[in-house]
């Protein structure tokens, strides 16, 4: 042979060439990050404001940075009592788990049914539960308003809990009918043939084998649950239930005059847990996306 | 607990919880409160109630048209009798019972009474040369140029809310004709005929001389609290706000009304009555209830409500909460102006939204072409409404 | 280990009839595999025979007891899938302890069977890992184990060896077959491979369209194909198969030739009778390959053209416009066009009706 | 040893295995219903009940504290059509909908194209797609301030000319509703972007390097084999979109705050208006079904569109 | 049609040496097959020749041409890949067209050569179908179709039968050949199953990790391997494979035999030393099945057991602990545990140097 592969410097040569001959596109890059900085700028302004006083907000450009970082603590406080983020948080919190959790685990039950067993018009049933999320939201408000009020159960955190639960079925079940539709069957009538009961088989071997989409989709039902406004202003307008939204919407509005630092800090606390979430879970976020289509 | 109170004043929680406190005392009922923000999901939720034919007990309501349409469904009780106790007791005058009555019935007690005067900023007038509020038209002109002189914008006249937009413009309707700002609110005045139109020049007018501050800015009182602005028309109760943000009343701030704009015209005044109502059936039940209501309508409960929120009830026997509020005691007593039915109380309810939107829509454009498509929108609301009726 | 009976068998899907009443007994010990092209229904057969397809006529009786209405996990069989269905997210540990861990089974017994397994196996090193950092081959001795710590009556395999490449397979198939003897137990096997089914059986069972074509031992079905289907099916290249007529004395006319048959094999019809021929390709000889047949016919042709692969060649070549396809023995190249002598082994030749296209032989 | 081929099936064996059949299928059947009925009954409940409930609702004339004994007929969906600023509500509606189909496609697109194989593109994929998970109440809360007098916009255009801009965004009739839905495209941006990169990826290798054989150019084959392959992901994000920008609410509802509403309304906010701050129970249940049917309608026409590309390309 | 020189061939992968210095010339015309285990680097080589990958060190010579920086479109080649690659959203006459629309060919030249293609391939009633709606065979001969209209020089195949089964494969198999010899091409085919490559090359390359462990014809590779590797890939089952040693006179001792060896064939080392032994199966002859080799070594054993492949079963025995497998032509039944006799082709063996594992055998 007229080489010799086993000659470092040679390879590092024909390494050299190679990756000269992929040459990233550093145009491209430069477009990237220019487009990026552009879009960031409304984070900037968030990350500036928070450590703003409203005297300072006010006669300060909002570009301008922030003198000292002392205020934010101050910030945070005010948005937290003034808002009641306190109160509102815990709410939204246990809404986001117990709706999302409980919708997708309804919803993997479901799918469970009418994926893994024989259900005559499976399909028919399929769609009766999912023709709840063809309709725009706008479709429950009133009825669901008066229902709640006559039942009792508006203002009252088992209904949110209930509401909750019910809108997050439908999408989790349409995406696990196809996770689960992927798992093949022959995992199932094995189990079924070393003895497993239809619960067992939907436990210890449908469920761990849709991890994934388990977690893409209580993820993606947390951040609806806690980022939704439109149910929690409508069913839940008393102090002691309401979302953390709300509040947020709330402090924004009132006439008393909290400065933009605060609202805009609010809006910072209000998003922490979802961005958090999206930080360390950020592969079945983006999982999770492609699931639904 | 028997009795659920629902209010949808926010910031007001410690007065509600002395309130509660008290009626439940003096009734021996369980009294509980239920506050429920923001407003118009509050109405919704009293409007389906009634409708479902589970009227809350107690709740706190809005007066004029809001009222009417409350007692039409039949649920509320006539406070007649108590009415007639408290005035004998001179807690309240007949023209506050006035304010809470349908067809001369009285349906409601009074949770606060608010007039509106122009509050103003003394030191600014003071550094303008003005000693003393104007008394007249002319004189409001000359006090604004004066201001504007020596650096101020004369008026504060946020737009926040959504609601604010009806301020001037209700303002200048009584001050030229306060006969025709009633009409307005019955239907029998076009929003654009010659006593709109001349309003709506004097708004325009007033912009145009730089009178007022940019409409668009969100915090209402900051002009007023940075001393930018001198003057605020608006609800007396604005005094406790100001008074939080470091602006002592009857110190820094004091209180006029407005001029009228011609000499004939007669002295008015806007009044804004926060009603609370009774459900006719829970009375029934609940005779105890009545204590309820006359310690409601009590000075002490006024007193109550004045020192927790700074709020004034309306009833004469309580102390003033603070300087602005004695000093409108003090002009009213002296001029005895018409008391008038704020605006968005005394529109038809379905109206309202609609057309503070266009006042809003006016501050923002508040030049004459749009004053006049606003007056034209407003009417094709107006009309639109009553015809449905 | 047990013997199986399915007694008058039907499948219904809806309205289409995917079995159509089958009969057939697999002996105690026995290794049965059920060969037949794609869609004849031999998955339907071994699901019904695992329970997981209701039996929609027909009984079905496993060691002596009739199971028809009892769970598959109570029928004492246990499956391996053509895709082996391990459980993708245990360990090959936890594959092999599921079935009796869910069965309450205790901890020793559970230890000793799966060690059992893995040391028959050689799974030992892989124990930890799970299904997806397998090979093909190791997956499948994980399903081969996970069937065997069940220690049921009847093992049933569908296709467990069609995702293994080439040189996999066939070392698998020995493996298989080993177990089986070591374990002495009773196997019921699918393929659509004929090459699977003839080196792994004791018994063969060939499907057709919901029916069984043929059942027997390897080569008896292999050398006496009881109709033109098994004829075409078993056996690669498939046999070649001509029009022929009955000649005068023991003897087939085909091609021109006159090839004489041994007396009191078949059921010879008239002479004159058209019927259809099958030779396999090793029983057409060329001269100088292999041992010339005693009886039989000479025939030559040109060469189309020859596959090589290495050990013997396929030869194909024309008479006459038919194509015929030669096994050729310790080849050498051979070109197109060339011109060869073969020799038809007259002993080896399979008669047909050709109307029913089932055999002439007698049995 | 074996049948005889070809027996007959008689009919009473179909019947009867027939019969065994349906059985069998009865006996999982109810296993499964008992699996489905957790979820079903919740969603009957609060989501089916109510959608029929709404249907009702929108012939009844009930409004503010009566009426919902009464029958109106088609009362209210005529009204509809005669609110005096029901064209600003349509165009509003309209610029909506175009706007949420068409900018955040085009710009998700032009961005993943952009991105592909650049270096750090899981950083940047992230980056865009971070406002996504943010809630539309906050979102909108920050932009208003973005958009103020004295906001970010201005101060930025300001700087970019030398001299002082206070020019109100959302205060002025003829931007509000675009600028308000620039927030929507800022926000929704990545995912789309996300989304096709996923269809991008999704699209074998083979074919694209067929064609780089066959002699394509770059150009060539984004426009004859990718695009033609991620069609059906631009239709589905394309229905996604349309949903949104027919049912955005939150953005509009806070950030439409210091303007006169009714010029910023989609139909959308138009329905909670004049359900909740009007109180006309009865119309916003018609204005809600008028806005389903167009929802549905639209969508399901994509759908249609969608199955006929992905059809095409299976 | 072209040639195609590859010189100096070398392709990495980041660190990974993909192609570890390959030489090799396909003449004009010829059909070139590289086989290889998974993961030897067939498909890399094929790809770089294609423009698909980078060469990393190396020239390619195309037509006399170096073509290394010329992108693919510009190489005279045609590429089949094994997924078809056929362009999904495409009708089948789309699919044909597509490299010419797009190179701006005029519509008369454009349907000329598809009309040809299709013609030839007989695609004819399929051209508005889509590839979804063919099947494996069809989408395949479409495949091949768009590399033919573009009259390559070069056509390259990536194990294009892998996705059809068996019969499918066989039968494409015969349609490429024969293609390829109507067109005379330069065609180079890859795969990793050598009865294909047997039968279909005039030359085959056997590739092992990266670099080439023989090149010839088929008979050639098969008769002759060069050294152990490839002994044991090409030919099924697998070679015999024991250890031996060289004894006095051209005789190889192993197994307690003595075999003689023909003069010449080898160079034979000292006497004593431990070599390697190949034989095939079919080298190990049954005694009474089959021709009985003249020069040889008799040979007998237990059988382990035997797999039945009709008309012909490989037998398993076991000689002093050594498991061996012969091919028994024309069958009888055995029973494991009988004694069987064989004898041992000595003029087919192969002998490899027990350290470098490379043939021993005069070139
Ligand atoms: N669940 C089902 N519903 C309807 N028909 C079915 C079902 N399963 C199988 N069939 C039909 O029954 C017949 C037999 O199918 P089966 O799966 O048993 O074939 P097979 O012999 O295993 O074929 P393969 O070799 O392809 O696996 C086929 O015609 C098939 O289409
Ligand atoms: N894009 C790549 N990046 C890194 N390594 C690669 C890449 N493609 C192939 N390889 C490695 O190069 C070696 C040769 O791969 P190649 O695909 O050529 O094998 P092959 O002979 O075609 O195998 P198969 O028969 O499985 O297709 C393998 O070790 C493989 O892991
Ligand atoms: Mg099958
Ligand atoms: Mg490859």
């Amino acid at each position: 042979m007229a080489v010799d592969i086993s000659d470092p410097a040679f390879i590092e040569t024909l390494k050299r060439r190679e990756r000269a001959g992929q040459k990233p596109s550093y145009l491209r890059l430069a477009i990237a990050v220019v487009l990026l900085i552009a879009y960031l700028v409304p984070f900037y302004y968030l990350f500036v404001t928070v450590f703003k006083t409203t005297d300072e907000y006010l006669r300060s450009s909002v570009l301008d940075l922030p003198t000292s970082l002392a205020p934010f603590w101050d910030n945070v406080v005010q948005a937290w009592t003034l808002g009641g983020m306190g109160r509102a948080s815990i709410n939204s919190m246990s809404y986001a788990v117990l709706g999302a959790g409980l919708a997708t685990a309804l919803a993997a039950g479901a799918a469970y049914g009418l994926t893994r067993l024989k259900l005559r018009s499976a399909n028919a049933w399929f769609m009766l539960i999912f023709a709840g999320t063809l309709f725009p939201f706008q479709m429950f408000l009133v009825p669901l308003f008066f229902g709640f009020q006559r039942t009792g159960l508006i203002n009252t955190w088992a209904g949110m809990v209930l509401v909750y639960t019910a809108i997050c079925i439908p999408f989790p079940l349409l995406v696990l009918r196809g996770s689960f539709g992927a798992i093949a069957r022959e995992i199932d009538e094995a189990a079924r043939i070393e003895g497993a009961s239809e619960w067992r088989v939907f436990a210890s071997m449908i469920l761990p084998n849709a991890k994934g989409p388990l977690i893409a989709l209580f993820l993606i039902q947390f951040t609806f649950v806690w980022n939704d406004l439109l149910f929690s202003s409508i069913l839940a307008g008393s102090p002691e239930v309401r979302s953390i939204m709300v509040a947020l919407q709330a402090l924004q509005g009132t006439y008393s005059s909290t400065g933009p630092n605060v609202v805009v800090t609010a809006s910072l606390i209000s998003s922490v847990p979802t961005v958090v979430l999206f930080i360390f879970l950020r592969r079945y976020f983006m999982s999770g996306l492609q699931l639904g289509t | 607990q028997d009795v659920t109170f629902y209010y949808d004043k926010s910031g007001w929680d410690e007065g509600f919880a002395a309130l509660i406190e008290g009626a439940s005392e003096a009734s021996g009922l369980d009294i509980a409160g239920q506050q429920q923000t923001p407003t118009d999901r509050y109405q919704a939720y009293i409007m389906s109630s009634i409708a479902g034919g589970a009227t809350p007990a107690i709740f706190t309501w809005w007066n004029g048209k809001q009222l009417d349409s409350l007692v039409e469904t039949g649920e509320i009780a006539d406070l007649t009798a108590l009415w007639d106790e408290a005035i004998e007791a001179g807690w309240f005058s007949e023209a506050e019972r006035e304010l809470f009555s349908v067809d001369g019935t009285p349906y409601a007690i009074p949770l606060n009474v608010a007039r509106w005067p122009v509050l103003y900023n003394k030191d600014a007038f003071e550094a303008a040369g003005i000693e003393q509020p104007p008394q007249s038209w002319d004189e409001l002109i000359a006090a604004a140029d004066a201001l504007k002189e020596a650096g101020y914008v004369p008026f504060n006249a946020p737009a926040v809310g959504g609601w604010m937009g009806f301020i001037w413009f209700s303002e200048l309707m009584i001050r030229t004709d306060p006969d025709a700002f009633v009409g307005l609110t019955d239907g029998s005045v076009p929003y654009d005929g010659p006593e709109v139109q001349r309003a709506m020049e004097i708004w325009t007018d007033f912009y145009e001389r730089g009178y007022f501050t940019d409409a668009r800015e969100q915090d209402e009182t900051r002009f007023m609290v940075n001393e930018e602005a001198a003057m605020y028309l608006i609800g007396e109760w604005t005094a406790g706000i100001l008074a939080n943000r470091g602006m002592e009343p009857g110190e820094q701030i004091g209180a006029f009304l407005l001029p009228p704009i011609d000499a004939e015209t007669e002295n008015s005044v806007i009044v804004e009555a926060a009603p609370i109502v009774f459900s006719a059936d829970a009375m029934e039940e609940m005779p105890a209830l009545m204590d309820a209501a006359r310690y409601l309508m009590s000075p002490e409960a006024g007193n109550a409500l004045g020192a927790a929120n700074g709020i004034y009830s309306g009833n004469l026997m309580t102390d003033a909460p603070n300087a602005i509020v004695s000093d409108v005691n003090a002009i009213i007593a002296e001029d005895a102006p018409r008391s008038i039915v704020r605006w968005w109380e005394a529109v038809p309810p379905e109206l309202q939204g609609d057309l503070v939107s266009q006042m809003n829509a006016f501050m923002l454009d508040p030049t004459e072409e749009n004053a006049q498509r606003v007056m034209d929108d407003m009417q094709a609301l107006n009309e639109s409404y009553w015809a449905f009726q | 280990m047990a013997s199986v009976e399915l007694k008058d068998f039907v499948k219904l899907y809806g309205d289409h009839v995917a079995i159509k009443g089958i009969d057939l007994h697999v002996e105690d010990g026995e290794f049965c595999v059920f060969v037949g092209p794609s869609g004849c229904g031999k998955s339907t057969l071994l699901r019904m025979i695992a329970g997981l397809e209701t039996i929609s006529h027909g009984d079905l009786t496993i060691g002596g007891r009739v199971v028809n209405d009892v769970p598959s996990r109570d029928r004492g069989i246990a499956m391996v899938f053509q895709s082996y269905a391990l459980y993708p997210h245990m360990s090959v540990r936890d594959n092999l302890g599921f079935g009796m861990r869910i069965a309450g089974q205790d901890r020793a017994e559970i230890d000793r069977r799966r060690e059992g397994a893995a040391e028959m196996l050689g799974l030992g090193p892989y124990m930890d890992r799970r299904p997806s950092e397998l090979s093909g081959g190791q997956r499948q001795r994980v399903a081969i184990g996970r069937a065997m710590v069940r220690e049921p009556e009847v093992f049933l395999f569908d296709e467990p060896l069609s995702n293994l490449d080439a040189k996999l397979r066939n070392q698998t198939r020995l493996e298989i077959k080993r177990l089986q003897q070591q374990l002495g137990a009773t196997v019921i096997f699918v393929t659509h491979d004929q090459i699977e089914a003839m080196t792994l059986a004791d018994k063969i069972v060939v499907l057709q369209d919901g029916l069984v074509a043929q059942t027997g031992a390897p080569l008896d079905v292999f050398e006496r194909p009881r109709n033109l289907f098994v004829a075409g099916f078993i056996g690669a290249p498939a046999m070649n198969i001509l029009p022929a007529e009955i000649g005068e004395g023991p003897v087939v006319r085909a091609l021109g030739l006159e090839i004489p048959v041994e007396d009191g094999v078949f059921d010879l019809p008239l002479p004159g009778t058209s019927v259809t021929l099958g030779i396999r390709s090793e029983d057409i000889v060329p001269d100088g390959h292999g041992q010339r047949p005693q009886t039989g016919a000479d025939v030559s042709g040109a060469v189309k053209f020859s596959e090589v692969l290495g050990n013997e060649s396929l030869i194909f070549f024309d008479v006459g416009g038919v194509e015929l396809v030669s096994r050729m023995q310790r080849p050498r190249p051979v070109r197109a066009g060339e011109t060869l002598s073969f020799r038809i082994d007259g002993t080896r030749i399979h008669l047909f009706d050709t109307e029913t296209e089932t055999t002439l032989r007698r049995d | 040893m074996s049948a005889p081929l070809n027996p007959p099936i008689s009919q009473a064996i179909r019947a009867e295995a027939r019969k065994r059949e349906i059985a069998a299928r009865r006996r999982s059947g109810r296993v499964a219903l008992l699996f489905i009925a957790p979820a079903l009954g919740l969603v009957a409940l609060f989501l089916l009940f109510p959608v029929v409930f709404n249907l009702g609702l929108s012939f009844t004339r009930w409004q503010r504290f009566s009426g919902l004994d009464e029958f109106g007929g088609l009362m209210n969906y005529q009204r509809l059509f005669m609110v005096p600023y029901f064209s600003d509500v349509v165009i509003n509606t309209a610029m909506w909908v175009i706007g949420a189909i068409t900018l955040p496609l085009a710009f998700g697109l032009g961005l993943a194209l952009l991105l592909r194989g650049v270096p750090g593109e899981g950083l940047f994929k992230s980056l865009f797609f971070l406002p996504r998970v943010l809630a539309p109440a906050a979102v909108g809360t920050i932009w208003f301030y973005v958009y103020a007098p004295d906001g970010v916009i201005n101060s930025l255009a300001g700087a970019a000319v030398g001299q002082d801009i206070d020019y109100g965004w959302l205060f002025e009739s003829h931007t509000i509703t675009p600028a308000i839905i620039m927030t929507f495209v800022w926000q929704t941006l990545g995912i789309n972007m996300v989304l096709l990169l996923l269809g991008m990826a999704a699209i074998p290798r083979d074919p694209i390097e067929a064609a780089h054989v066959d002699g394509a150019s770059s150009w060539q084959i984004f426009r004859h084999i990718v695009w033609p392959l991620l069609l059906p992901t631009v239709f589905v994000v394309t229905i996604l979109n349309v949903i949104a920008g027919f049912t955005a609410f939150d953005l509009i509802w806070v950030m439409a705050n210091g303007y006169p509403a009714q010029r910023s309304l989609s139909l959308a906010v138009y329905m909670y208006y004049e359900t909740f701050s009007n109180s006309r129970w009865a119309f916003g249940a018609a204005i809600a079904v008028m806005l389903s049917a167009l929802v549905i309608l639209v969508s399901w026409a994509l759908t249609v569109m969608q199955s006929r590309v992905e059809e095409r390309i299976r």
